[in-house]
């Protein structure tokens, strides 16, 4: 699916918004298991950042991850289908929403750990540039991430070796409950270009100047440029997992989520297309599709719960030995 | 009189700990909100400076818990998922619990790590749904696997008061227990098992959440005449060989049940131990997870790799043949 | 023929790896200049880009050579010290070994982390001193630990031809072994025992540098008249099962001699599976580090706490008392 | 022992220096068993910080950890014994010289693992500004180290909370045979400074110098002002390790090593004190004199091998059992 045209990108962002509230109903009826930590809010990050990708072009992911997988091009059926737990899912329902991937699009997986896709863009980003391909890896992490270790030694490393990595912070104000006032000393420019990575700070609510923005970054980067860090500032409508739905936390003021939500980036996308009724009615076939082929997808067979435990087809012992 | 949850039981601990002693602590993450429970109201009790909430920052403040317990306080981190172990693994087994030996016996590191939620939570798939209690046993750290709201009160009290660092897990599947109390909680020293319930036909020793499997299973047999003795080790390490042994003189027959990868685990050493020390009348056997397991999202799959009653109650019958 | 060390062994593997398949490349600190031997030359002959000295960032190059590894580059990172694996835990256990699971079977990641000079090395102290391999077994990551240079090429070879991550254990005290050998080396299949002494009265299993330990008991032991098969397992995991059976269906009596700790190590494994499946004539007996054990600096306590040969003599001749 | 004046940092110089040359002598003899990392080169700073410190005061130290040691007090004899393994040796001969450590003096130790220390003094910085005491903590690290995720973890925590810990960055310039030009991006002083923390970059060679910056840094920090870092350049004259006095490496030109040992701060501090052969033969008596002690010190009884393993007095089970 292109995103080439704001229309394409509204069309996305809609995608995006309808699906993960269809994930929301989807954890009230039971049918998703454990909740999702929905992306509501932050589309015009993950529109506008894929919108500068190519196809062959990769991306690692967080656990707030449908938007990156959904705009780097994945089919809404088979992630929520993913999500349902059903052998129609990406990941033949053994990853889940936390670990959705096709690495057929380059989406090297939503990632359960914070942080730990960081040094796995610069991985492949090494992998490209050795094998002399022009391939752009792109690192989506939240403010919380910029606090682990493991995420500033792939900063060092991306910069020593200037390969073709786009950092985005996705900013969104807390990790969970905790204010990134009061848990991120510094900047988060600054800790990128303490390494010697330019750094820019992006509305993450305007997808025009998130792509803008990206397509520096990725022409860049693709070009030999080296590594960039987007600081993209949103936030996240829904409580951090849907968890939040049921127990009351008071970490965030009413009046702080009001105000964001007037700058609502499905709004803004909405604008620059003018009507949007037929995007809309697409979309909502889509989803009902989405969500038809979800359901209606078999449970995996618990005979096969070891099924790709290991690449070379090692059938590991069992746990209890009749 | 009143009827205690495992997860106040933590609480309560928790509380009764930082109230006695004032050189303890907590550090974690989203413990303010006591997100995870075991927090639940503490920050507003003992303050910011005691409850500490923690950037996502593992390594560093684990490091951190370790430098304040030599400097004389006795931290205690909350961790939210068992993963995050993974990360702090050096600061853990090869700083925390080697000070006092290469210090010859200078340092002390009073250090207790509580994870609420071990092992697996529905949906929330292959890097939450670990329970490696196992490797903690095998490095030598003091691993306390609590089954019963009483001994997870008692059980966390003896980690906080111990000189040594002590990994307390907390079965998300034993989170739900509920027991009925009266009056104030004993401390329940480290290394002691207890017995559930005697029998004389076979050993079961559970593990965690599986205790009250056991214990179901146990009730099930007696109606077929079958006299299971129930035995919790409570503490993995160190085992309480004592009891095992005692109990073994007496069934000759063991049957080891334990929520973890089979390869090594705490399952192995039970059955190795007796296998060198006491004369069984029937080959022993242990029900585990598969070897080097993953659990996958879907439920039916995750369920397929967990210790069932259904297994143990099969090996019983398997024991009892010889 | 050649008069090939274990070290130099290692170093023709990963020379004739680099030179057989562009998709492998080596990670890893002062691998440049060949510090650790098995690196030595192999910079000046593939190039900065295939062997690459890495800064001190553990966590982000194996998360680095993760990524490498999904983008189909098959890396091979050298450790200098086994506590570094306890650094980088999170990255091979929890992203590594799970996203072909998790995944769905989309992904392998063919990773090879190799740690010349693991245990005890004399003078280096706690903190470089372990023998950390049963943790990888009991999570399932597959797990070498060759005893000889031949074993060592074609183990090596096989680890790196594997499309599952592998850990390889080069054993401190095997690195000075030395072997003739003639033309090319195979290489050895992952999972397959090798007996180097045939023997009819007790099974001797093995692990790394104390497979020559039993070798010399063993033939110290013949004058006696006692006939000891020694079997060494050579890969820890997958273990090879049906080799440990068809020896001990002819001892029927078993010793493990193994330099980790005792608590839920490979030790306690071999004991487990030999007691749930075959009728040992005499209670097995095993020999390791004690429980959680820590090595002093001073040689007269390090020793003292690893394996010898005496103690495996003492329980050569207690399983033949039965 | 002072080191109120030029002439005691003199003495003190001189002390770590001839200790060093007398480690070097007994690694030679074999007395040292394993080998040091010599500090020979780098004896400013240490003696500037320790300088500025007070008897209550912290420190953690690194692999390179003799003239830390020695400079915040502790009894050369006694270091000397436990580098040659002998129980009359600070840590009873446990530790060896990566973990030499007198917590009566608050050094929290040596460390064998990079970066490792820098928590560990947070930590106990953090517990002193908790009991209102006014103790600083100094976390000594080489230019290696500004690569480990944990130690910028730190920063950041140390940032956040404001607590009274100043790092000393000891830039040698290597890390092993790694240079830091091509391991570390950006600049140390603007990593520090990213965090918010105030950054001075400091002559390493010139003790008065060092001492100057770290009185300002610490007096800072006592009162409350936050965490401070010292970039020193420095230079280290011997190899990384003794054991390259037996391998040829060519990582650092000749001309370097010369024109940095030009710059000594032997002779520096000497030329501040005018005639220095009364302190020189004091010195060259005191390590006569611990020389004596530290090959008279009796070695460890091999029976306390587990010795402190545990601070509960927890003796573990054997390795081999009779
Ligand atoms: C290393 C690590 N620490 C803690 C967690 C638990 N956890 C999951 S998401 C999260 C907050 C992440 O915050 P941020 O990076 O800002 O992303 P956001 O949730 O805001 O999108 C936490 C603490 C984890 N998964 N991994
Ligand atoms: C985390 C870690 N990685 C690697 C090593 C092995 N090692 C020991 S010292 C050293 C170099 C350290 O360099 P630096 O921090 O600059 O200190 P210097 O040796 O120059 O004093 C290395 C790679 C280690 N001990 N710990
Ligand atoms: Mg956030
Ligand atoms: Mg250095």
């Amino acid at each position: 699916m292109s995103l080439r045209t704001p229309a394409d990108r509204y069309r996305m962002i809609r995608l995006i918004r309808g699906f993960e509230e269809l994930a929301l109903e989807l954890v009230a009826s039971g049918d998703i298991v454990g909740g999702t930590h929905p992306y509501i809010g932050q589309e015009a990050v993950a529109v506008g950042v894929c919108s500068a990708l190519r196809p062959e072009d990769r991306l690692t992911s967080t656990h707030r991850g449908h938007g990156h997988v959904l705009a780097k091009g994945a089919d809404p059926a088979r992630l929520l289908a993913e999500l349902t737990g059903r052998e129609g899912g990406l990941n033949r329902g053994r990853g889940g929403s936390m670990h959705a991937a096709d690495l057929s699009l380059g989406i090297l997986g939503a990632n359960g750990i914070v942080g730990a896709g960081a040094p796995i863009a610069v991985g492949a980003a090494w992998a490209a540039q050795l094998a002399g391909e022009p391939r752009v890896v792109v690192s989506f992490f939240g403010d919380g991430a910029l606090n682990q270790g493991v995420l500033l030694e792939s900063f060092n490393l991306a910069a020593m070796w200037q390969v073709p990595v786009v950092f985005v912070c996705e900013n969104n104000g807390y990790a969970t409950t905790l204010p990134a006032a009061v848990a991120v000393a510094g900047s988060a420019l600054g800790r990128a270009e303490a390494f010697g990575i330019p750094a820019v700070a992006v509305d993450g609510m305007d997808t025009e100047a998130v792509r803008e923005a990206a397509l520096a970054a990725v022409d860049r980067a693709r070009s030999g440029g080296g590594p960039e860090f987007l600081e993209c500032s949103t936030y996240r409508f829904e409580g951090h997992h849907t968890m939040e739905r049921r127990i009351k936390l008071d970490y965030r003021p009413a009046e702080e989520i009001a105000s964001w939500r007037e700058r609502d980036p499905l709004a803004r996308a909405a604008a620059l297309v003018g009507d949007t009724t037929a995007i809309d009615a697409e979309v909502a076939e889509q989803l009902y599709q989405a969500r038809e082929f979800a359901l209606a997808s078999p449970a995996p067979d618990p005979a096969g719960a070891c099924d790709h435990l290991y690449a070379s087809g090692l059938r590991p012992r069992a746990g209890a030995v009749a | 009189m009143s009827w205690l949850s495992y997860t106040k039981a933590l609480n309560r601990a928790l509380a009764d700990a930082l109230a006695e002693d004032p050189s303890v602590c907590l550090f974690g993450e989203d413990i303010g909100a006591g997100l995870a429970g075991p927090t639940l109201g503490l920050q507003k009790r003992f303050g910011t400076s005691r409850v500490v909430d923690t950037p996502l920052s593992e390594q560093g403040f684990t490091g951190v818990a370790v430098g304040a317990a030599l400097a004389g306080l006795r931290p205690v981190i909350e961790f939210q998922i068992p993963a995050l172990l993974f990360l702090v693994f050096e600061q853990l087994v090869n700083q925390a619990h080697k000070f006092s030996l290469m210090t010859g016996g200078q340092a002390s590191v009073p250090l207790t790590c509580l994870v609420p939620g071990s092992g697996s939570r529905d949906g929330w798939a292959g890097q939450h749904s670990d329970h490696p209690y196992g490797l903690f046993a095998h490095m030598g750290v003091k691993t306390v696997v609590p089954a019963t709201p009483t001994d997870a009160y008692g059980l966390l009290r003896s980690a906080i008061a111990d000189p040594d660092p002590v990994v307390v897990f907390a079965p998300a599947a034993a989170l739900g227990v509920r027991e009925d109390v009266t009056g104030p909680l004993p401390a329940i020293p480290l290394g002691q098992a207890r017995i559930h319930r005697p029998g004389t036909d076979v050993t079961v020793v559970a593990v965690g959440h599986l205790v009250h499997e056991a214990l179901a299973v146990a009730r099930e047999l007696t109606e077929q005449g079958i006299s299971v003795e129930v035995l919790d080790p409570r503490t993995l390490y160190p085992f309480d060989w004592d009891s095992l042994g005692a109990s073994l003189e007496k069934t000759g027959r063991l049957v080891v049940i334990d929520d973890s990868n089979r390869s090594c685990g705490i399952g192995a050493e039970i059955l190795a131990t007796a296998a060198e020390q006491y004369r069984l009348t029937a080959p022993p056997r242990r029900i585990t997870r598969p070897d080097g397991a993953v659990l996958p999202f879907a439920r039916e799959l995750d369920r397929a790799l967990q210790p069932s009653g259904d297994q143990l109650r099969h090996a019983v019958h398997a024991v009892l043949k010889h």
